[in-house]
Order: C-alpha cells, then sequence, then structure tokens
C-alpha cells in the first residue's frame, strides 16, 4: 500500500483528466466541449510537473548561495509550450463556435448535426450567411 | 509535510471544480469554473516548483482564456440545453466506459511510476543534470527554465510560436473577414432596424 | 546563404522555408503574390526534399542538432531513407497541389482572406514536413497542433460555400486535439521511466526500464494519438466530413498528405522507438493493426458504395486506402513495411489526383459537385475526366497504373506471411472499390439534359496531369519509387 | 461603462504600470520566472483593458488592424530570423554560439530575441483575438442601435 500513499497525486490527477475527457465526450454542448478540454489538458500538465517534483528541491532558479537541490526543469519547458497550444486550441474553437451559431442558430451538438443532415438532402443549398464575394 | 498538505487541499478543490462543471448548465458559471480551474492549478503549479508554468497558466490559462470565453459567451445562449445525463444512462454510456477503462489503464501504470518527489528517478537523472549544471557555468543565465525553453529546446519554441501564430491567423479568417461582410451588409440595409439575432 | 551553407541545412530548410513564409503571405494583401510566396514555400521544400533524398542514398543516415545542442539534450531532425522518402512523396504532392491552388482556392473563398489562407496552406505543409524530419518525442506533438490548427483554418474556408464546412472544422480540431493529448499523456509516462525524449536515445533505454506496465500503457496512448491522427478504422468520423466540406484544393492536399504523415509516424514509433520490446510492437501490429485495418477497408469501401456526395465518397474511399497501408504495416515484416511506404506514394498520388479532378469540375460547375450535378461531364470536360479516370483505374489497380504496383506488393507481403484469408479479403474489397467507381464512370457519361457548355482552364487540368501521368508513369516503370520504399522498410526493419 | 468616472480614471492610471511591468517580465525572463508568454499576454491585457473600458473603436484607434497583423507576423520572422542567422554565420538553424565571438554572450543575445520575438507573437495574437470576438459578437448580434460600439462586457450574458 506504501505506493499507493506516494503515488496518490498521480491518481487524483488522473481522475481529473478522465473528467476532463467525459465531459469533452458526453456533453453536447460545443462551448461545454471546449471547457472539458480545457481541463482534460490541464490536468495533463499536472501530471507533467508532478512528473518533475524533486522532494524538497526549489524552483530551477539556480541561486549563488550553495548548491540548492533544484526540481527538474524539463517538464517545465514541455508545458509552458503545452499550455499556450492549448489556448490556441481553444481560441480557434471558440471562432468556430461563433461562426457555427451564427450559421447554425444553435450551438447543440444533436441539433447542428440535425440541421447539417438537413442540409445533405437538397442539391447543396448555398449557405445563407454566405458573403458575397464582393 | 507542508507541501503534500497544500496539495492535498488544491486537488480536492481541483475534484470539486470539476464536478462543478459536469453539473451546471448555465454557460456563464461553467466559464468562470473553467478560470477557476486555471488558477487553482496554477497555485498547484507554485507548490510544485514550477513557477514560471504557474505564471503562464495563471496569465493564459486563467486570464486570457478566461476573457475570449466571456467575449465569446456575451451573446451565445447562456443555457446549455438538455444535458445528455438527464436523457438517461444510455446517453452517457459510451463516453463512460472510454473513460473508465483510460483510466483504469493509466491507473494501473501510475501506481508503478517512481514516487512522486523522488530524486533518484530516472527522469531527474538523465538529461536535467546537464541544463542545470551548463546553465550557470556556461551561459550564466539563472533561470533554467528560460535557457532549456528558448536555447536547449529553442526549436519547439519556434514551433510553439507558430502554433500562437496559426491560432491569431485563424481566429482573423474565421472573424474578422466575417465581421467585415456583415457591417458593410448592415450599412446597406441602414434603412430598415438591424435584425438582432442572426445576421440576414 | 551560400550554396555551401543550404546544402549543410537542408533538414531544417525542408521544414523552415515554408514556416517562415507563411508569416510573410499573411502580412502581403495581393492574392497573387501570396499565391507565388505558396509556390517558392513548397518549391523550396520540395528541392530541399529531393537534395536529402539524394544524401540518403546508399542507406545512410545523418542527424541535424538543431540550435547545435547534440541530442539528447537538443532537439534533432532525423535524416533516413524512410524520412527523406516521405518528406519527398509529401513535398511533390504539396508543390502540385499548390499550383493547382491558384485558381481552385480563389474560385471558393473571399479575395480578401487569399493572403491568409496561403499562409495557412504552407503551415500546414511545414507542419507536416516537420512532423516527419523531426526525431524528438515532444516536438513531434507541435509539429502535430502545427498542421492540425492550420488544417483546421483550410476546412473552415469551405464556410464560404458551404456551412457545414465549420462543424466539420470544429469535430476536426476537438477529435485532433483529443488525439494529440492522449499522445502527451504517452509520452509523459515515458519519459517519467526513461527520462530521455529523443526518439533514438528512447530506443535503446526503453527495453531495460523495469516497469513494464508503464512502457505498455505509455506506447498505448501514443498509439490510440497517432491512430486518431492517422483516420485508422474506429477514429476516423472526422476524416469525411473534413474532406468533403473543405475547398477542394484543401481536400486535395488533405487527402494526398496529411494522413500519410501520421501513418508514418506510427511506423516509426512501432518500429523505431519501441523496437526494443518486439513483442510489445508484435502485438499492436498483429492483434490491434491489421484487425482495424480490414474493418477500415471494408467499412470504408461499403460506406464509398452508397455515398452520392462525391467527394464524400472519395474521402470514405481514403478510410479504405489508408487501411491498406496500416494493414501493410501490421504484418511488421520487411515486406509488409515496403508495400506500406509504396502505397503512401501510391495513394497519395491516386487520391490527390482524384480530388484535383474534382476540384477542376467543382470550378467548371461553380457550385458542390454531387453525383446527379456531374452528368454528361464526360462529354463536356474531356481532357479532365480521362485524367480522372487515370487516377480512377490506378484506385483500382488496374495493371500499368500505380496502383497496381501497390496491390502486387502488398499482396506478396501477405502470402510471405502467409495470410491467406487475409489476402482474399484484400482481394474482395479491390473487386468492390470497382463498383463505385464505375457508379461515378456511369454518371459522368450518362446523357443529361440541358447541358451548359463548360469551359475547361489549362491552369487547372494540367497539375492534374502532372498527377495523372505520374499514376501511369509509376506504373509502368516503379523502379524510382518502389526502391525508395524498399530502402526505407530495409532500414527501419533493421530495427526488428 | 465608459461613462463611468471611476473606471475611466482608474484605467488611465493602471494602463502604464500593467505595460511596465510587461516589459519587466519580459526582459528579466533570464533572473526570475517570466519570458516571451507571460510579458506578451500582460502586455496584451493592458490594451485590452483600455479596449474593454473606453470602446473597441478607441482600442482599434490605438492599435490599428495592420499594426495588429504585423505584430503577430513579425515575432515569428524575428524568431525565424535569428534562426536564418544562425545558418548564416555558419551555424544550424536556430544556434546561437555563432551570434557572437563568446559563444556565452551569443546565446544571450539569441535568447533575449527570440524572447522578444515570441512576446511580439503573443501580445499581437492576444490582442487581435480579444477584438476578433467582441467585434465579431458585437457586429452580428447587438441591434445597430448606433451607439457607440458596446463592448462585450457591457450588457452581460
Amino acid at each position: 500500500m506504501t505506493v499507493l500513499v506516494e503515488n496518490w497525486n498521480y491518481l487524483v490527477v488522473i481522475c481529473l483528466m478522465m473528467g476532463g475527457l467525459f465531459i469533452v465526450i458526453s456533453q453536447n454542448n460545443l462551448v461545454k466541449k471546449l471547457v472539458g478540454l480545457a481541463i482534460f489538458q490541464t490536468s495533463v500538465f499536472l501530471f507533467y510537473i508532478s512528473v518533475g517534483k524533486i522532494a524538497g528541491g526549489t524552483a530551477p532558479i539556480l541561486k549563488e548561495t550553495g548548491d540548492l537541490l533544484y526540481s527538474n526543469p524539463l517538464p517545465h519547458v514541455l508545458i509552458l509550450t503545452a499550455i499556450v497550444v492549448g489556448v490556441a486550441t481553444t481560441a480557434l474553437g471558440l471562432a468556430l463556435v461563433l461562426r457555427i451559431n451564427a450559421a447554425f442558430g444553435s450551438i447543440e451538438d444533436d441539433e447542428v448535426l440535425a440541421m447539417k443532415a438537413e442540409d445533405g438532402e437538397p442539391r447543396g443549398r448555398r449557405d445563407d450567411d454566405a458573403e458575397d464575394r464582393t | 509535510m507542508a507541501v503534500t498538505l497544500t496539495n492535498m487541499l488544491l486537488l480536492a478543490l481541483l475534484v470539486f471544480i470539476l464536478v462543478l462543471v459536469i453539473r451546471t448548465r448555465k454557460l456563464f458559471p461553467v466559464v468562470v469554473l473553467a478560470g477557476a480551474y486555471s488558477l487553482v492549478s496554477a497555485a498547484m503549479f507554485v507548490n510544485l516548483d514550477a513557477v514560471d508554468v504557474a505564471f503562464t497558466e495563471a496569465a493564459v490559462g486563467a486570464g486570457i482564456s478566461t476573457v475570449l470565453f466571456l467575449a465569446a459567451m456575451a451573446y451565445l445562449p447562456g443555457t446549455e440545453k438538455e444535458p445528455p445525463e438527464a436523457k438517461g444512462l444510455m446517453h452517457i454510456l459510451p463516453a463512460l466506459v472510454v473513460c473508465l477503462v483510460g483510466g483504469a489503464l493509466l491507473i494501473a501504470a501510475a501506481v508503478e511510476l517512481p514516487a512522486v518527489g523522488d530524486p533518484s528517478a530516472p527522469a531527474h537523472n538523465h538529461v536535467a543534470p546537464r541544463y542545470l549544471e551548463e546553465s550557470g557555468s556556461f551561459l550564466h543565465i539563472p533561470n533554467v527554465v528560460t535557457t532549456v525553453l528558448a536555447s536547449y529546446r529553442g526549436f519547439d519554441t519556434f514551433g510553439e510560436t507558430v502554433v500562437v501564430f496559426t491560432a491569431g491567423l485563424g481566429v482573423l479568417v474565421l472573424l474578422a473577414g466575417h465581421t467585415r461582410t456583415a457591417l458593410r451588409r448592415r450599412k446597406d440595409d441602414s434603412g430598415n432596424t438591424g435584425k438582432g439575432g442572426g445576421d440576414a | 546563404m551560400t550554396l555551401a551553407q543550404i546544402i549543410a541545412n537542408l533538414p531544417a530548410l525542408v521544414v523552415a522555408i515554408p514556416l517562415l513564409l507563411a508569416p510573410v503571405a499573411a502580412l502581403l494583401p495581393y492574392a497573387g503574390l501570396t499565391w507565388a510566396l505558396a509556390v517558392a514555400g513548397t518549391g523550396g521544400a520540395l528541392f530541399c526534399a529531393v537534395m536529402l533524398m539524394g544524401a540518403t542514398a546508399g542507406g545512410k543516415s545523418f542527424s541535424y542538432a538543431l540550435g547545435s545542442w547534440p541530442p539528447p539534450w537538443g532537439i534533432e531532425f532525423v535524416v533516413d531513407p524512410v524520412s527523406a522518402f516521405t518528406v519527398l512523396v509529401m513535398a511533390a504532392l504539396a508543390f502540385v497541389a499548390t499550383l493547382f491552388a491558384r485558381t481552385a482556392l480563389l474560385a471558393e473563398i473571399a479575395e480578401a482572406d487569399a493572403g491568409k489562407a496561403y499562409s495557412a496552406w504552407l503551415l500546414a505543409c511545414g507542419g507536416l514536413s516537420g512532423l516527419v524530419m523531426t526525431g524528438d518525442a515532444f516536438n513531434l506533438f507541435v509539429f502535430l497542433e502545427i498542421s492540425a490548427l492550420s488544417s483546421v483554418i483550410l476546412i473552415a474556408l469551405g464556410a464560404g460555400k458551404d456551412r457545414r464546412a465549420l462543424i466539420a472544422g470544429y469535430n476536426y480540431l476537438v477529435i485532433g486535439a483529443v488525439g494529440a493529448t492522449f499522445y502527451v499523456i504517452g509520452v509523459g509516462f515515458i519519459y517519467a521511466v526513461t527520462g530521455s525524449l529523443n526518439m533514438a536515445d528512447l530506443a535503446e533505454r526503453i527495453p531495460q526500464v523495469p516497469q513494464t506496465t508503464v512502457v505498455m500503457v505509455g506506447f498505448g496512448f501514443m498509439m490510440a494519438g497517432l491512430l486518431v491522427k492517422a483516420a485508422i478504422f474506429p477514429v476516423h468520423v472526422w476524416l469525411p466530413a473534413a474532406y468533403a466540406f473543405a475547398p477542394s484544393a484543401v481536400s486535395a492536399l488533405l487527402a494526398a498528405i496529411a494522413t500519410k504523415a501520421s501513418l508514418y509516424v506510427i511506423a516509426r514509433v512501432m518500429f523505431g522507438m519501441f523496437a526494443g520490446v518486439p513483442d510489445l510492437a508484435g502485438f499492436a501490429a498483429e492483434f490491434i493493426l491489421v484487425p482495424l485495418a480490414l474493418a477500415g477497408i471494408f467499412l470504408g469501401t461499403i460506406l464509398a458504395i452508397y455515398e452520392n456526395d462525391i467527394k464524400k465518397l472519395l474521402a470514405f474511399s481514403s478510410v479504405a486506402q489508408i487501411g491498406y497501408i496500416a494493414l501493410g504495416f501490421g504484418l511488421a515484416s520487411t515486406a509488409g513495411l515496403a508495400a506500406g511506404f509504396i502505397h503512401i506514394g501510391n495513394h497519395a498520388l491516386i487520391k490527390g489526383g482524384l480530388f484535383l479532378a474534382v476540384g477542376c469540375y467543382a470550378v467548371a460547375l461553380g457550385s458542390r459537385v454531387n453525383l446527379g450535378g456531374m452528368a454528361g461531364l464526360g462529354r463536356r470536360m474531356p481532357i479532365t475526366t480521362t485524367a480522372f479516370l487515370v487516377c480512377g483505374l490506378s484506385l483500382i489497380g488496374l495493371p500499368l497504373t500505380a496502383g497496381f504496383i501497390s496491390k502486387l506488393y502488398l499482396v506478396r507481403a501477405l502470402l510471405e506471411a502467409d495470410m491467406i484469408a487475409v489476402l482474399l479479403l484484400v482481394m474482395a474489397s479491390s473487386a468492390l472499390s470497382v463498383v463505385y467507381l464505375w457508379k461515378i464512370v456511369e454518371v459522368l457519361w450518362q446523357k443529361a439534359e440541358g447541358e451548359a457548355a463548360v469551359t475547361e482552364q489549362p491552369a487547372l487540368y494540367m497539375p492534374l496531369w502532372i498527377v495523372a501521368i505520374a499514376n501511369i508513369w509509376f506504373g509502368i516503370a516503379p523502379a524510382p519509387l518502389v526502391d525508395g520504399a524498399q530502402r526505407a522498410a530495409m532500414y527501419l526493419a533493421g530495427g526488428l | 461603462m465608459r461613462d463611468n468616472p471611476i473606471l475611466r480614471v482608474t484605467a488611465k492610471i493602471l494602463f502604464a504600470p500593467i505595460i511596465v511591468f510587461g516589459l519587466y517580465v519580459q526582459f528579466h525572463g533570464d533572473y526570475s520566472p517570466g519570458g516571451g508568454f507571460q510579458a506578451g499576454v500582460i502586455i496584451a491585457a493592458a490594451f485590452i483593458l483600455h479596449a474593454l473600458i473606453f470602446g473597441l473603436e478607441a482600442g482599434r484607434r490605438l492599435v490599428p488592424g495592420w499594426v495588429n497583423l504585423a505584430m503577430l507576423a513579425g515575432g515569428v520572422i524575428v524568431y525565424g530570423g535569428v534562426g536564418v542567422a544562425g545558418m548564416m554565420l555558419d551555424g544550424l538553424f536556430l544556434d546561437y554560439n555563432v551570434l557572437s565571438y563568446d559563444a556565452s554572450k551569443g546565446q544571450h543575445y539569441g535568447i533575449i530575441l527570440v524572447e522578444f520575438g515570441v512576446g511580439l507573437t503573443v501580445t499581437g495574437v492576444m490582442l487581435a483575438l480579444f477584438h476578433a470576438f467582441a467585434g465579431f459578437a458585437e457586429a452580428h448580434y447587438k441591434p445597430s442601435s448606433g451607439s457607440k460600439g458596446g463592448t462585450s462586457g457591457e450588457d452581460g450574458s
């Protein structure tokens, strides 16, 4: 059982990951899917940083006073990159949600898919808010 | 001991926020909770000695994401329609199965991982020592994260800047262009009162 | 930049040229100028790819340390017969698709967006070639995201013509992000027990890792993410909508090279990084890749038969063809890998050509191309339709076409692995593919009432004919493509 | 929102310190937590605060569209430029050792320039995102009551 005690940090983070994934897959609302995606990715960052933590270590900023024990800087670099990639994905997703709301009038996955299917029947009806190519 | 205690507290808070997000139907609180989730995880990053990451997570994750969600949400329908779990178990069964299987696999592996904070873990003893040592002796830069970010793995950050550029480009293409035509269309038929919801 | 410096930095230039020209293209307002930049970017990458292919002629491989930090501390680009072959195939198809994009893209998107569209185009090409060249596990995630986000922009540009492109883009984005995050989780576990991110370094360290469950789960999650990006059977749902509602030029680019990069990465992860644990890679190949590939082949072919929208039909056919490549890799033998790489090259030609032809029809008809709308096009647009037929015959694998070569090597690999049942299934599926091709051909020469005269623009069918001729050329004289693929397979299988 | 004197005054007071703090974070990234990403977001937050308080048109007057696009693309060009400069000085791509006679000094130049490129891009992107979202929501949904560009925060959801 000692392993469980030492790694409880990982176990809780994994539950958070799966919670985020659950939101992405099960929720119908497009905005809530994006929130779930953000939570899922943030939880993965927590996992990476927990891997990089050294007990008794301090932040990896070198100080002149003697040799301190520093935590591992590599996961921090990877996660700096991943955070901004996550925000980039969220921003693009939100832009698409706004356009979808303007085009379909709803941001519920099932309603929009229904409208999408109904689009299929008539021969490629032109998009109602298609900007005229002026 | 203090570190583990704060870790436990913060993780409990994160789990609580996650459950709230799943339960809430109104989108405005969901967005605020997402911001809170990022902020609490930023606090946990500080606790785990990742100060640069905490800074970025607070500024970018909690700050800008929430501003974008709110700016987008200002005119979107405010409440989620029928949440799937209300429609019965069948709707959320596939998601539940995927998450439980995935979670079980991850936990089976996590139990085998070296303990959190164990200095002899392989993650700390292969590549990281050179970064720490050389950042002081050769590069004379105290913040090791910045040296690894900009110099050792500088190409990662170059790719990452391109990703940010792509997101900015995408939003400009998707939204700004569309706004121009909508405004022009509104000027054309400015005679009648502009229709609020949806455009012509 | 002296020639010597260019030669010394070829691996970086293949990726850097498109990625650096993209912001310049975003700044320029004139569509014609930005298209010229796009041609310059993809052309420069093609030139470097050809030079790299020469550099790895004798099976040589070398590493290019970015920022001159030696791996595993810094990030390295790996230049070997496998990556050089794949990058050359992708750069060539990207260049031809860019030539085609001149009129096709402008016909379907707003003039003002052209500069930014070509910028996203360059980002997609640069991101995909970076995905192939990189030798670092986390850098691969960054390039996955660059190519994914720029592809989302390109797909969503189709919203000018058909609003369903927005939903296709959204699904592509969310499913792609979940796949990429699964990949990151896998890399995180592998890093936690090995301490390194460099692929070559991981190949040595992974076998010595005592925690076998962590290696298995890490491998499983990395593969799950890559299967999503490669659109292999159960997680291919995003592909048909994405290829169907994107602008035609974008469909041609994505269909030809996007999923190929992920398939290449699957091969490199399975037979490169995890070569040290052959039973793991062997199990994944035999019990995951082969069944999924077969399911994808049949599902794709059958759905293609019942589909009416021509681009969706070709997208389902892509799911089937990706199944052939995955089946080749699934055999986990040198012959199987060779068959997979040959089909990576041939399918890029076949599907690229078919989507270019559909692009010509879309520009000529001025609206979305539905099977009903294509009636009688065979007579009205003879040049385009002949090229369409050449690529179609290559799709079903008629002798003297590139498709036949792929089928030949796949059958030979299956025989060598004496999987006769799978062999019969593959033969049955390629017979089925004749059905949906015949359905299109029938419509093309159908008597249609009130056919409007349609002009064929040379700027459109010239690139199409380049691809069509390549389909025939590699059917008759397959030596260059087959040798490149077999060298790649021998090099990769060396790890088996 | 904008004719509220308290907000206007505090915004004017806060505007400059935020920018200074952003620049501090940008150029002090070697010695303390910080760097291009965080600085870019902070400086963009200052401009977003200004746009929130004084309205989108005022925001656009302060940072016009083409300037925003130039920052967006300029950052990547600066970053790539440092990489190409490394190649031109007979180093490899993104090789900072060759940037100056002494390798460690070259690393300093490289890191400062690269972080500046990242800061430029992130500032440009975050500002472009805000203006695109607020502008889109306003143009599409706000009844054209002729009011000087309502901000997104004004009506709430």
